[in-house]
């Protein structure tokens, strides 16, 4: 029934459009002036680009997830690192303009008495350093936490939680004031980027459509992948790993592979989160964010791209509502939604629309 | 008196029972004959309840239990051997009899009467199951569903892969637990000669269906083997 | 008054006689005077019936160091029976030896300075080095002896506070272990379990405040604890977990949500800030181990405590009808549901019984821990590291694991920090699990692949 | 003798629990040979495939291929080698087509990178209908492999086997739920590949093994019993005793 596949692709395709279609209009109306009855406000605008960069978050999840079947807790420590990357060269661009005014140091290694810049910090003030960085830490680790998971065959919940030791000993790690990352207050009061200040409506603008540029080429990254070869061996991965084998694939370099793909997709979104809201901190490694960046696709409806990007800003969507007036609810609500989703809608939303036959 | 009727059982689109009866009554032996693979383990397992039928009923002392839970079948006095023993490997032989209590009445232990059959295991009983000879583990297997002292007693190729003076043991129980112990008992064997033997009553299975049955007296020897060997 | 008496109060110091203060001068109180009538005081409260001023008194004639005292001193120390005001008279008995002219005795005072091992006993030595060149040999050893003694006490107490960490690991991972190990259910809302439980002790400490039974409120919060947390735990077994089987990652999202909603419950109905869980008093202060190592009063009972649970986790499940079932259910389910075994009970009963131990661990982490509504996300994540360490479906695996993490960790503290120990041991368990992907105590062969 | 390496077993052991699942085991096939492998349940047959496929590795004894040390190398390696394997159970991908099975089977270079840049060649489509036709899944190709009936399951695993082109097939009860017609197509099918590829066969089906027509080794508790055409095997009297009948 070729008819009915296609049609459900071009639903996709539409959907996919539309969303994206959506997404320009922010800036756009952002643009008009103060007054005007369209106008969307600043506010909209960061709150929107914020959740872009969760959608390339979640995209990132569903594609170690829903395809290869790798449900890892740990990608909001690769989601930091990349925003920490960000953050180092955000820092150096604040040159003398600090509390101290000292013109190399960022405030917080003045305070701590820090005499010269640590070793790990050269290179940072030039920023496409910082953006390879941005995407080669977090792949790294990946590279080496995967190498050894998979290496020695730990799969399903064994390999969650080792991803999440992970991004807890990381938090830990992050939270001392002496490995020279800020400590517990991180890095914030970032006053430029690329020459622009962050506080302008250009910068604003600028960041949002940058945002969404990611979004678009990780999806495109995404989609090439799963509809190749390569994606439906994931998916051969996930459901019968060991017959893989025996037809002569070699698993872990599959695995890695994708892991480390996924991993710098994460990494991306954090580097592009960090100029959005302005800080990061050590609370971004909090096992819980990994896991509630879960939740986004298994809502969405994981094993479809599109849905992961849609459970992102539909969860979101709903915590900054909900948190506006009532924020005691939000982690009773969110609690909710992981019995919600994993009883009643295995398939997410995505699932609701469209009922593959089983 | 256990009685199927009807009873079909499909995995996934294939069919393997296609409308199989049969019965078992006290005191006699009912013996299931079939080539491997002819579906007379899934008919076992389908009376257990480990299998969902699609269509049929079972009775059982006149009670239907098409929809009750294994472990119901078991307390409402049907014991089980099942095919390959599947004893508790990591349990010791006393507590892999003990597991079998849940069905016994409350407060029982293992009866006596059961090391009487098998006085081997008497000498085994700190030992880990899976530490025993297949022939002894067999035997564990068996005594196991008599500690839930049942009515009925299923034994699924219990002479599989046994060394053949075990094999004359295991028949020697069986015989005597149905003529003097008024036990029915229905065995699933592939030999022809080792259930004529012990057997009141035959039915040969092929593919899924019954294809002969009736007293093993009335049914001659190559019509049968016909049906075992092709 | 003859002149020179001292009016302390309205006595006079040196006759204790009752003193007319008239006619007497004020003394000009100045430094010198003040030593002087310290050592003068010191000297003579040694014999005090009080132990804390014998205390302060020793103290006096530790800081004077002179060979004067020496008499007084060996008086004293012959009499003193307690240990910390013994330790003061041995140092400054030693001290004392040092400062005298004779040889002979101050070799004896070297002698017993080293072999008191006693901290401040190696500064007394080293202050007396300068001075005794002849016997700078003599002083080195005895400092080296001491040092011997200290670092022997200081790994005991270290080993002490790596069991203690050990015990406490042991506690929040036996019930995971239970769940985890046993059903194959990871259950994140474990350390919320735990976090019920010391809110149960809280609760149950309240009920009895002002009743006769006050005292033994953390005695009764124990089954209290038990019995919440196991309900819940059946509840949630039978209401949610049970639709999940065979999808452990599903089960494992689906269970950090209902950690989500009981934490933030809890937050809702007790605040986010501490609760005050009292400890009685046999579980304050501290404890003198043979070889002078201190060990507190709190910590030892976790130890015990942990201990107690484990051995009635063993029990429970080697000697009782629930633990054969459960053993029978683990190895071959279908099979011990024709042995007659209700598996959905058994399987309710036993997620309630790890349940349970939680909240049995929550009553112990009450007393060391802060009771807040994140309690136990402190603990989860080693909780699983313990028995993935241990090796899952392990008891023996989990109680070797727990203690061997405890006491690496504090090993590891006095040369990486806290949480650089921390991290380099969640390292060093995933390069473990390299070599031995099933833990250390892996269930080997066919029965343990299915 | 056909070019192509030969399988070389010998004193083979494997323990589960002190349970003996192999002892002393030795089988040699030559190449191009097909092999018929007949037991009791628990004689070792899926054991032994198991040796030979890297999952499983033996207490003792020793594997060969060719000149490769079969318990050195893990299964990806193994497969690599040109020794492909059909599950007793039918074990594939349910979440793709059966033509997506097909071709992840494919003999095709195998890493991520090819992977990603796999292009399907008029030429691989071909193979692939070829194998879709001679296994009867022609008109299933768009089907998800979940949804296929058993005999049809069956009749993939074959076809995935066919799709690797191994030197060496290892066959797993293939005619387990299938209609005497397929039993005598499977029958026919792989004596058709032998001699171009070696084979081994595990039946039970004694009627099967009798239409392969070839040498059959009969295990019992992990070792070999008896070897030779089916003729002699079934008058041994050993067995007989343990397997044919009592």
């Amino acid at each position: 029934m070729p008819g009915i596949s296609a049609l459900r692709f071009n639903l996709r395709l539409g959907l996919v459009v539309l969303i994206f279609v959506l997404l320009l209009l922010p800036p756009v109306l952002n643009a008009l002036p103060a007054g005007h009855p369209l106008r969307i406000s600043d506010f909209v605008v960061a709150v929107t680009g914020k959740w872009i960069c969760y959608a390339i978050l979640a995209l990132s999840i569903d594609l170690a997830w829903g395809y290869a079947g790798i449900l890892s807790l740990g990608h909001g420590a690769f989601f930091a690192l990349g925003g920490y990357a960000m953050g180092m060269h955000l820092m150096r661009m604040i040159g003398n303009r600090g509390v101290y005014g000292h013109p190399v140091l960022p405030d917080f290694m003045v305070f701590l008495g820090y005499k010269e810049l640590p070793w790990y910090w050269l290179g940072f003030e030039y920023f496409p350093f910082a953006m390879l960085m941005a995407l080669l830490v977090p792949g790294a680790l990946a590279g080496l936490v995967g190498w050894l998971a998979f290496r020695s065959r730990i799969t399903g919940v064994y390999l969650s939680i080792i991803t999440q030791a992970m991004t807890y000993a990381l938090m830990l790690a992050f939270f001392r004031n002496d490995m020279g990352f800020g400590g517990n207050n991180g890095f914030t009061d970032f006053k430029d980027l690329l020459g622009v200040p962050l506080n302008t409506p250009s910068a604003r603008a600028g960041l949002y459509l940058a945002a969404l540029g990611a979004l678009l080429i990780t999806l495109l990254i995404s989609a090439y992948t799963v509809h190749s070869k390569f994606g439906r061996l994931l998916i051969a991965i996930r459901d019968a790993e060991s017959r893989v084998r025996f037809l002569g694939y070699d698993v872990t370099a599959f695995k890695l592979f994708v892991f480390v793909l996924s991993a710098m997709m994460a990494g991306l979104a954090g580097a592009l989160y960090v100029p959005i809201v302005g800080i990061i901190n050590p609370g971004e490694f909090s096992p819980g964010n990994s896991i509630e960046a879960v939740v986004w696709v298994a809502f969405g409806g994981r094993g479809t791209l599109i849905g992961a990007i849609l459970g992102a800003f539909s969860v979101n969507a709903l915590k900054t509502w909900l948190t506006s007036f009532a924020p005691d609810l939000w982690l009773l609500v969110l609690g909710a939604l992981f019995i919600i989703v994993t009883l009643f809608l295995p398939r997410g939303l995505i699932g609701l629309g469209w009922r593959r036959r089983s | 008196m256990m009685m199927a009727k009807g009873i079909e059982l499909s995995y996934g689109a294939s069919l393997c029972l296609r409308g199989v009866d049969l019965v078992a009554e006290p005191g006699r032996i009912t013996c299931v004959l079939g080539r491997n693979g002819v579906g007379k383990s899934s008919l076992m397992r389908a009376i257990m309840g480990l299998e969902r039928v699609s269509a049929g009923n079972i009775t059982w002392e006149g009670r239907d239990i098409t929809r009750l839970a294994p472990a119901e079948r078991a307390r409402a006095g049907i014991g089980y051997v099942p095919q390959g023993r599947e004893i508790f490997p990591f349990l010791t032989v006393r507590e892999n009899l003990e597991t079998a209590l849940a069905a016994a009445p409350r407060g029982s232990g293992v009866p006596d009467d059961v090391f009487d059959l098998f006085p081997i295991l008497k000498n085994f009983l700190k030992r880990r199951g899976g530490d025993l000879s297949g022939g002894q583990q067999q035997q564990l297997a068996i005594a196991r569903a008599l500690t839930a002292r049942p009515r009925l007693l299923i034994l699924d190729e219990p002479t599989e892969g046994i060394q053949p003076n075990v094999i004359k043991d295991i028949a020697r129980v069986i015989a005597l637990l149905a003529k003097e112990r008024g036990m029915g008992v229905i065995l699933v064997e592939q030999y022809f000669d080792f259930a004529r033997e012990l057997a009141d009553s035959i039915s040969v299975m092929v593919r899924g269906e019954v294809a002969l049955a009736g007293p093993t007296a009335d049914l001659p020897r190559e019509n049968v083997l016909k049906l075992l060997t092709v | 008054m003859a002149d020179g008496a001292l009016l302390l109060g309205e006595a006079d110091a040196l006759t204790g006689a009752p003193a007319n203060a008239a006619g007497a001068s004020p003394v000009r109180i100045n430094n010198r005077v003040r030593a002087a009538l310290r050592i003068a005081l010191g000297r003579l409260q040694i014999v005090s019936p009080d132990p804390a001023e014998r205390l302060r008194a020793a103290d006096g004639i530790l800081r004077s160091r002179s060979a004067q005292d020496l008499p007084l001193l060996d008086a004293a120390l012959a009499r003193e029976t307690v240990p910390r005001i013994r330790e003061r008279l041995v140092l400054a008995q030693g001290a004392a030896r040092l400062a005298s002219d004779d040889e002979a005795l101050k070799r004896a005072g070297i002698e017993s300075l080293g072999a008191s091992g006693f901290e401040a006993a190696r500064t007394v030595l080293l202050e007396a080095r300068a001075g005794n060149a002849a016997l700078a040999e003599a002083i080195d050893a005895a400092v080296a002896r001491i040092d011997r003694q200290l670092a022997f006490r200081r790994a005991g107490e270290l080993l002490f506070q790596g069991l203690s960490l050990g015990s406490v690991l042991l506690l929040a991972a036996l019930g995971l272990a239970v769940t985890f190990g046993v059903m194959g259910v990871i259950n994140m809302a474990h350390g919320e379990f735990v976090m019920l439980g010391a809110y149960t002790t809280f609760l149950v400490q309240e009920a009895l405040r002002g009743t006769p039974l006050a005292p033994w409120a953390l005695q009764l919060a124990v089954p209290a604890a038990f019995l919440v947390t196991a309900l819940l735990g059946a509840a949630m077994e039978r209401g949610l977990i049970r639709h999940l089987y065979g999808r452990p990652l599903e089960t494992l999202l689906m269970t950090f949500g209902v950690g989500m909603v009981l934490q933030q419950s809890v937050r809702l109905i007790f605040g986010a800030q501490n609760r005050e869980v009292s400890s009685p008093a046999w579980m304050q202060g501290t404890l003198m181990l043979p070889g002078e190592i201190s060990v507190t009063q709190n910590r030892l009972w976790i130890i015990v405590f942990g201990i107690a649970v484990l051995l009635l986790v063993m029990a429970a499940i080697r000697f009782t009808r629930f633990g054969l079932d459960m053993r029978a259910v683990v190895q071959n389910r279908r099979i011990a549901a024709t042995m007659g075994i209700r598996t959905g009970r058994v399987d309710a009963l036993t997620f309630a019984f790890g349940s349970g131990i939680a909240g049995m661990a929550g009553v112990a982490l009450s007393q060391i821990d802060n009771v807040s509504p994140n309690l136990g996300t402190g603990y989860i994540v080693d909780s699983f590291m313990v028995v993935v360490f241990g090796g899952v479906g392990s008891l023996a695996g989990t109680l070797i694991g727990a203690l061997t993490l405890g006491v690496v960790n504090k090993l590891l503290e006095p040369y990486a920090g806290v949480v650089l120990a921390k991290v380099a041991v969640l390292v060093g368990i995933m390069l473990f699990i390299q070599r031995r992907p099933k833990g250390l105590f892996a269930l080997k062969g066919r029965a343990a692949d299915q | 003798m056909k070019k192509g390496a030969s399988l070389y077993l010998d004193g083979i052991t494997v323990t589960f629990d002190g349970f003996r699942a192999l002892n002393n085991l030795s089988l040699i096939v030559e190449p191009g040979e097909l092999r018929a492998v007949i037991g009791p349940n628990g004689a070792g047959k899926t054991t032994m495939m198991d040796v030979i496929t890297g999952k499983t590795k033996p207490d003792s004894g020793t594997a060969r291929f060719g000149d490769h040390d079969l318990t050195r190398l893990d299964e990806t390696r193994i497969a690599n080698l040109g020794i492909g394997r059909k599950f007793q159970k039918p074990t594939m991908f349910d979440a793709l087509t059966v033509f997506e099975n097909l071709e992840l089977a494919l003999k095709a270079p195998r890493g991520t990178l090819a992977a990603l840049h796999w292009r399907l060649s008029g030429e691989a489509r071909d193979r692939i209908e070829e194998v879709m036709a001679e296994t009867g899944l022609m008109d299933r190709a768009k089907d998800r492999a979940g949804i296929l009936s058993h005999g049809q399951r069956q009749w993939l695993e074959i076809g995935m086997l066919l799709m690797q082109d191994p030197e060496l097939l290892l066959v797993d009860e293939p005619v387990a739920g299938m209609t005497d017609q397929e039993t005598e197509h499977t029958a026919e099918l792989l004596r058709r590949i032998a001699g171009k590829h070696s084979v081994v066969v595990v039946e039970h089906d004694l009627e099967f093994v009798r239409a392969l027509g070839r040498k059959v080794t009969v295990l019992h508790e992990g070792s070999v019993l008896s070897e030779g055409p089916i003729e002699q095997v079934q008058e041994d009297p050993r067995v007989i005793d343990v397997y044919l009948g009592r």
